[in-house]
């Protein structure tokens, strides 16, 4: 155990501080709703010039070409949580498509499209689930007959985030209906949602926003020349591009920070005179979950080590999903409590105040137990991919490639 | 012994499940949450009206049915399932429970039986169950309320409102009446009407309930609490069992995966006894029995917590569609919310029961 | 709702108590451990010819007699419950072989074992489940085969009580190897335990004591006649004994009666000077545990008007042996809590001192959640059987008969 | 930054593991479970010494190993895992730090190098952590103590017993001393030693810790306990997979069913972060950090909690043949009992946290 950092790193860092410190005025007060602002997109060119984001795409596709270097991009991603600067734009594009491309993408592919969407002037959505393809992914429908030079596309998808302003949808298509099972068959395909016979409709969730879409195929043309990696291969393209997906979730910095908060509000809130702190049921519930967000942290500095030496935890790995979501929730859920009645008071967004905001977290939580893999196929992953348990009789998904 | 719903009960429960499921479809319950005004569900009221639920606990001398808190916690239940947008624990429970035991002649003469008929509609304003938060209070000086009231329900549509102020009276005020200022709250069920209170030497009119009265009308809207959460508990049950029938992944039933079923057997396993719980609680109310209010206490407690385990275990069955308005589920989500905190969450609920339980251990400040 | 009774079974429960009062000194100081006492047979006649034991069972076998009552019966196990009275012999013959000989049993086999088994003169054990048959009972393959007018058994059985002082035994044989599935083929006999090669071994448990026995079965000879029901058909015989065992699980007023203890318990303990009931954490717990005892209860109350009224409430009934196994143990793990260090005493049954017992619940009533039906088990039958999900793939058990 | 266990830890965990899975056999903690007699565990002491596991927090000025608390935790989790029957909290944590943060140069010299050897052993008396239980303490008068312990552990076998005075201090107490009187205690957890101290006017040697030692003290053994309780938990996971992959019902391994599938992958879940604090924890006491014991306490609770929930369903797991003594799984749940109960529950454990983090929040006297 080291919890210091080399004097090269700690320079780094320092580097980076000094960045913070001089474009401050840099930072863009909105990123955008559907699209990132001008003003994000300038400061996302800037970050990738300085090395900061898209840290490890090459040059030539519009990144900034760094060495892989996991304590540098903690560094940095520690540095930037300290000064609340956001690290360059956060979508599927950059985290799901391009790791993808620079994987199997044609060399076509990787220079029309990695540069703009690194740079934000490209924005993509993700066509994968469908209403009757969720836990089951593969026994999607939507499907693609030739002609010509082009797939012609039929079907739905749903779960579609940032669908509307979205200039591109990476999909999943089944293009081989005849193949030997469903996880052949498939094919992975990037469009542009300007396409004729595409048609988003939001999707509204418990919480009252509409932080989803579904969008509808109809005769959709795809030339051919878009399909990623090998045709009727999509499904282990995407299992690719799931693989990175994971790595965004269950950040433990932000679960302490909202410990931090949930803290701050039982000291101010009282009941009867008496500060919700300072009443022994509600504290050693908080305590418990201070415990397990703390345990969460050094559950993530355990595996970023391990990352750094290149040895793969799998079963830490597979957990942190489950845990962390259910952290979230359990920490939302202790905020609607402690604030009583006064904690069921809710607006739409526009006009949520300060406290509403549990109440969201409450509902807004569950919903991240649930997406990508339920708890229940989390648990199932663990069992059978982590604990190594026997198959159940129908697998919930195929072992990744 | 007979632990059981009366015949007649049973039929109430029945019939009055036919009327709501025909009129407080998802569709209306949808257009009243979209509503962003002040919303009193005249239609729904109406329909309530029509099956004499305005007079339920209203004496038959007064023109009302004369029944008995178990009956309206029948009703409760039946309004939980159904997420029914109208007034009821203000109107139908507290308004004829206060000025029936604690009205003059006169006021009972005046009210009761424009009460049971439905016309005239009375709010309640009342948070002493849940605690004092943060300071806010209502005085009473010299008949004259003060204060602040943060968390006033079934205001939309009332002509009049139950006022509880901060000694553990109740006192009668107008709507109309000056230096009363209402500020509609949205909470996380708009099926619930809920609005804040500013008084500033308001003119009101006392109800003497005695001591004991006073507790029995705390314990009777929790007991409805705890019949509404059994409702709304039950349906998200009813809902995930459903769902998970017809869903088929994998080629399958979800319904058929152990842990679908599992999840759905510990939401019947928690339910259930709670059922017989509230009846117990209803009846000890109504037949005086010596651990009414602690059996009314357990219960709100207690369902408080299983409907909430049901609330979020029926979504999970549901999976993603569970967080979408299109089955609406989430209305009931949040109805479970809304009804668990009322009056006093499961924690505070049971440390009310722990004071009352066992006179050797004093009330603690520390407990919420 | 009426929790009153009508004046000529309050005229019953009158009769009840004087009964208990004038019979005060005939109620057995000692029970006796793996056979009943000699006192405790005497009492067992007296509430016999009282009516008070074997109340359904026909005089002409040795029983009371009594129509069906439900009331009448509550009564009396209420009355014996607030005078500390034991209501007569508890056991396996008596709540199990019984009511299947009455079911199933031949004329002789009614006249030869009922009466002495209701009276304590035979005492029987169970020979059900193997060491690979648990969950999957039906799989057992202790076998016998045919001998001239005997059967042959070899095998071997498990979690056999009081085997050490049991007469006979009924059992779950295997007598028709070739059945179409492994449901039929099964045989129920009986016979007696001092047959030549049965060998006893206690099972040691947890707790320290050996409540468990296996039983080893070599070459032994019992008559064709000591078949119960038809052969071949025991499953479908056991089934209707198991339905009289689960009358046997989660009385509620064993529950609250614990509760009472423990919060006696945590008043009288104290911690830094501040008894455990001051505590709100503990208290917190207590009263949710004591909400639920009570919910069992009333649950309980419910399902016997049900009963009375010869109404079936499937859902509510199943749940019993889940939520009340579940709720014994969280009483116990409580207590454990509340004790601290001093709670972890403990010794074997003979030395136990009164805070111990605590902790051989914290165990035992750990093995209650899994015996008669792991809790998996009774989740599997609540939710196909009562909430009518559909069949897992490879179902735990075939519905009963 | 480096969050993992050094090659020189890593190797300590599986060359022990090798010697414990060898000496520790389930035959050799049977044996000792089973006497009734007071225990010393002479041929298990004897393989922890040739390993030098007595000097590992020892000065190597005083022979010993000179090694850190996050080394000897990994010790405590390869014990833990082998439910070892042999003290070590007392002689090998306990009076190596109490006596060489606190001892006279004298003492040191005196003691030390034969805690070093193994073959000096002293107990430990100090119950304040998990408080002053029904009154019982210790009491020190011009030197000399008083009063009783009624939780004293690794007593079998020790020539000295390390003891705590109701003011916080320590002090060194001969095991043949005059007024002393040892009553072993059996508890649930026999591989554990554990005796009642009644001391009159028993003549004692002061260790002057000063008071953050004494708190450096009680972190260092709730993260041994910690660690033990990672260790057992561990273990019962990996025995409830073994037999999960093993055992058949229904015609295939009990391991292919969902409901036990999520049985192991919560105790999983559960139990793997609980790995990472406990080595924050260790090497916060080791490197001085300011959130030092506020992770000590929390990895205690949390792993209290974890390895409870991992022994509970380890046995659900195993089902019958779990509660027998078949496969001695009840060795490792009793160890889990007793370990998360020893100096202090988890939820005393987490009130302790909430006073030390927020010293805005008074401690409350109402916390157990």
């Amino acid at each position: 155990m080291d919890l210091s950092y080399t004097p090269e790193q700690e320079q780094f860092r320092a580097e980076v501080r000094q960045f913070l410190v001089e474009h401050k005025a840099d930072i863009p007060a909105h990123f955008g709703v559907n699209r990132p602002s001008d003003a994000a997109r300038a400061w996302q060119r800037l970050l990738i010039a300085q090395g900061y984001a898209a840290r490890n795409v090459p040059v030539a596709y519009g990144g900034a070409g760094q060495p892989h270097d996991i304590m540098r991009a903690q560094i940095i991603a520690d540095e930037f949580a300290v000064a609340r600067a956001p690290l360059g734009l956060v979508n599927q594009g950059i985290s799901m498509l391009v790791p993808t491309l620079l994987e199997l993408g044609t060399e076509a592919q990787k220079r029309d499209w990695i540069a703009p969407t690194l740079r934000g002037d490209v924005v993509w959505c993700q066509g994968y689930s469908e209403p009757g393809a969720g836990s089951d992914l593969a026994s999607l429908t939507t499907r693609a007959v030739e002609d010509g030079d082009d797939f012609v596309i039929n079907g739905q998808k749903i779960w579609t985030t940032t669908a509307h302003g979205a200039d591109m949808m990476f999909a999943l298509i089944r293009t081989e209906p005849d193949a030997p099972n469903k996880y052949l068959g498939i094919s992975y395909l990037i469009f542009s949602m300007k396409s004729p016979g595409i048609e988003v409709r939001p999707l509204r969730t418990m919480t009252g926003a509409a932080e989803f879409n579904e969008v509808f195929l109809t005769d959709v043309r795809v030339p051919k020349s878009q399909i990623v990696g090998e045709r009727g291969q999509g499904w282990k393209v995407s299992n690719s591009t799931l693989k990175h997906e994971r790595g965004m979730l269950g950040d433990p910095n932000a679960a302490l920070a909202r410990m931090r908060n949930l803290l701050a509000l039982m000291t101010a809130q009282s009941t009867d005179g008496v500060a919700i702190m300072d009443m022994p049921v509600f504290r050693d519930r908080a305590m418990r979950l201070q415990g397990r967000a703390l345990a969460m942290k050094c559950h993530a500095m355990r595996l970023l080590t391990a990352a750094d030496k290149g040895e793969d935890l799998p079963l830490a790995r597979m957990i942190v999903k489950l845990q962390a979501t259910e952290l979230n929730h359990e920490i939302a859920t202790l905020a609607v409590d402690v604030l009583g009645e006064a904690g069921l008071a809710y607006d739409d967004e526009a006009h949520m105040r300060a406290n509403e905001i549990w109440q969201k977290r409450y509902m807004f939580d569950l919903g991240m137990i649930i997406g990508g893999g339920t708890a229940q196929i989390q648990r199932n992953i663990i069992a059978e991919r982590g604990l190594g348990l026997p198959r159940e009789l129908k697998p919930a998904r195929p072992t990744a490639a | 012994m007979d632990f059981a719903l009366s015949d007649d009960q049973t039929l109430l429960a029945e019939q009055l499940e036919g009327v709501m499921g025909s009129l407080s479809t998802l569709t209306r319950v949808r257009r009243h949450a979209d509503a962003r005004a002040e919303m009193f569900a005249a239609d729904l009221w109406e329909g309530m009206t029509r099956f004499g639920i305005p007079g339920l606990l209203v004496p038959e001398a007064y023109g009302g049915l004369g029944l008995d808190i178990l009956d309206a916690a029948v009703v409760a239940e039946v309004l939980g399932r159904h997420v029914v947008p109208a007034p009821f624990l203000g109107p139908v429970v507290a308004a004829p429970l206060a000025i029936g035991w604690g009205g003059s002649g006169a006021i009972k003469s005046r009210l009761l039986p424009r009460l049971a008929g439905g016309e005239l509609r009375i709010g309640l304003a009342w948070s002493s169950p849940a605690g004092e938060r943060n300071g806010e209070a209502v005085i009473e000086r010299s008949g004259r309320l003060t204060g602040t009231c943060p968390f006033a329900i079934d205001i939309a549509g009332s002509e009049m409102i139950v006022v509880g102020s901060r000694d553990g009276r109740f006192h009668l005020v107008d709507r109309a009446a000056e230096g009363l200022s209402v500020t509609p709250v949205t909470t996380v069920d708009r099926t619930r009407s809920v609005a804040a209170l500013v008084l500033d030497d308001v003119a009101a009119e006392g109800l003497a309930l005695s001591p004991s009265d006073r507790l029995r009308l705390d314990y009777a809207l929790q007991v409805m609490l705890a019949a509404d959460l059994l409702g709304s508990g039950s349906r998200l049950l009813e809902s995930a069992v459903e769902y998970a029938k017809a869903r088929h992944q994998f080629g399958r039933p979800i319904g058929s995966f152990q842990a679908v079923q599992h999840l759905c057997a510990d939401m019947a396993a928690e339910l259930e006894p709670g059922r017989a719980l509230l009846w117990y609680a209803a009846h000890g109310l109504d037949a005086g029995l010596p651990d009414a209010g602690e059996s009314a206490l357990h219960a709100k407690a207690y369902l408080a917590d299983a409907a909430r385990m049901a609330s979020r275990k029926a979504v999970e069955v549901h999976g993603g569609i569970g967080i979408t308005d299109e089955l609406g589920l989430h209305y009931w989500f949040k109805r479970v919310t809304w009804s668990g905190q009322a009056f006093g969450g499961a924690i505070r609920t049971r440390e009310r029961v722990a004071c009352l339980h066992n006179a050797a251990v004093l009330p603690q400040r520390g407990a919420a």
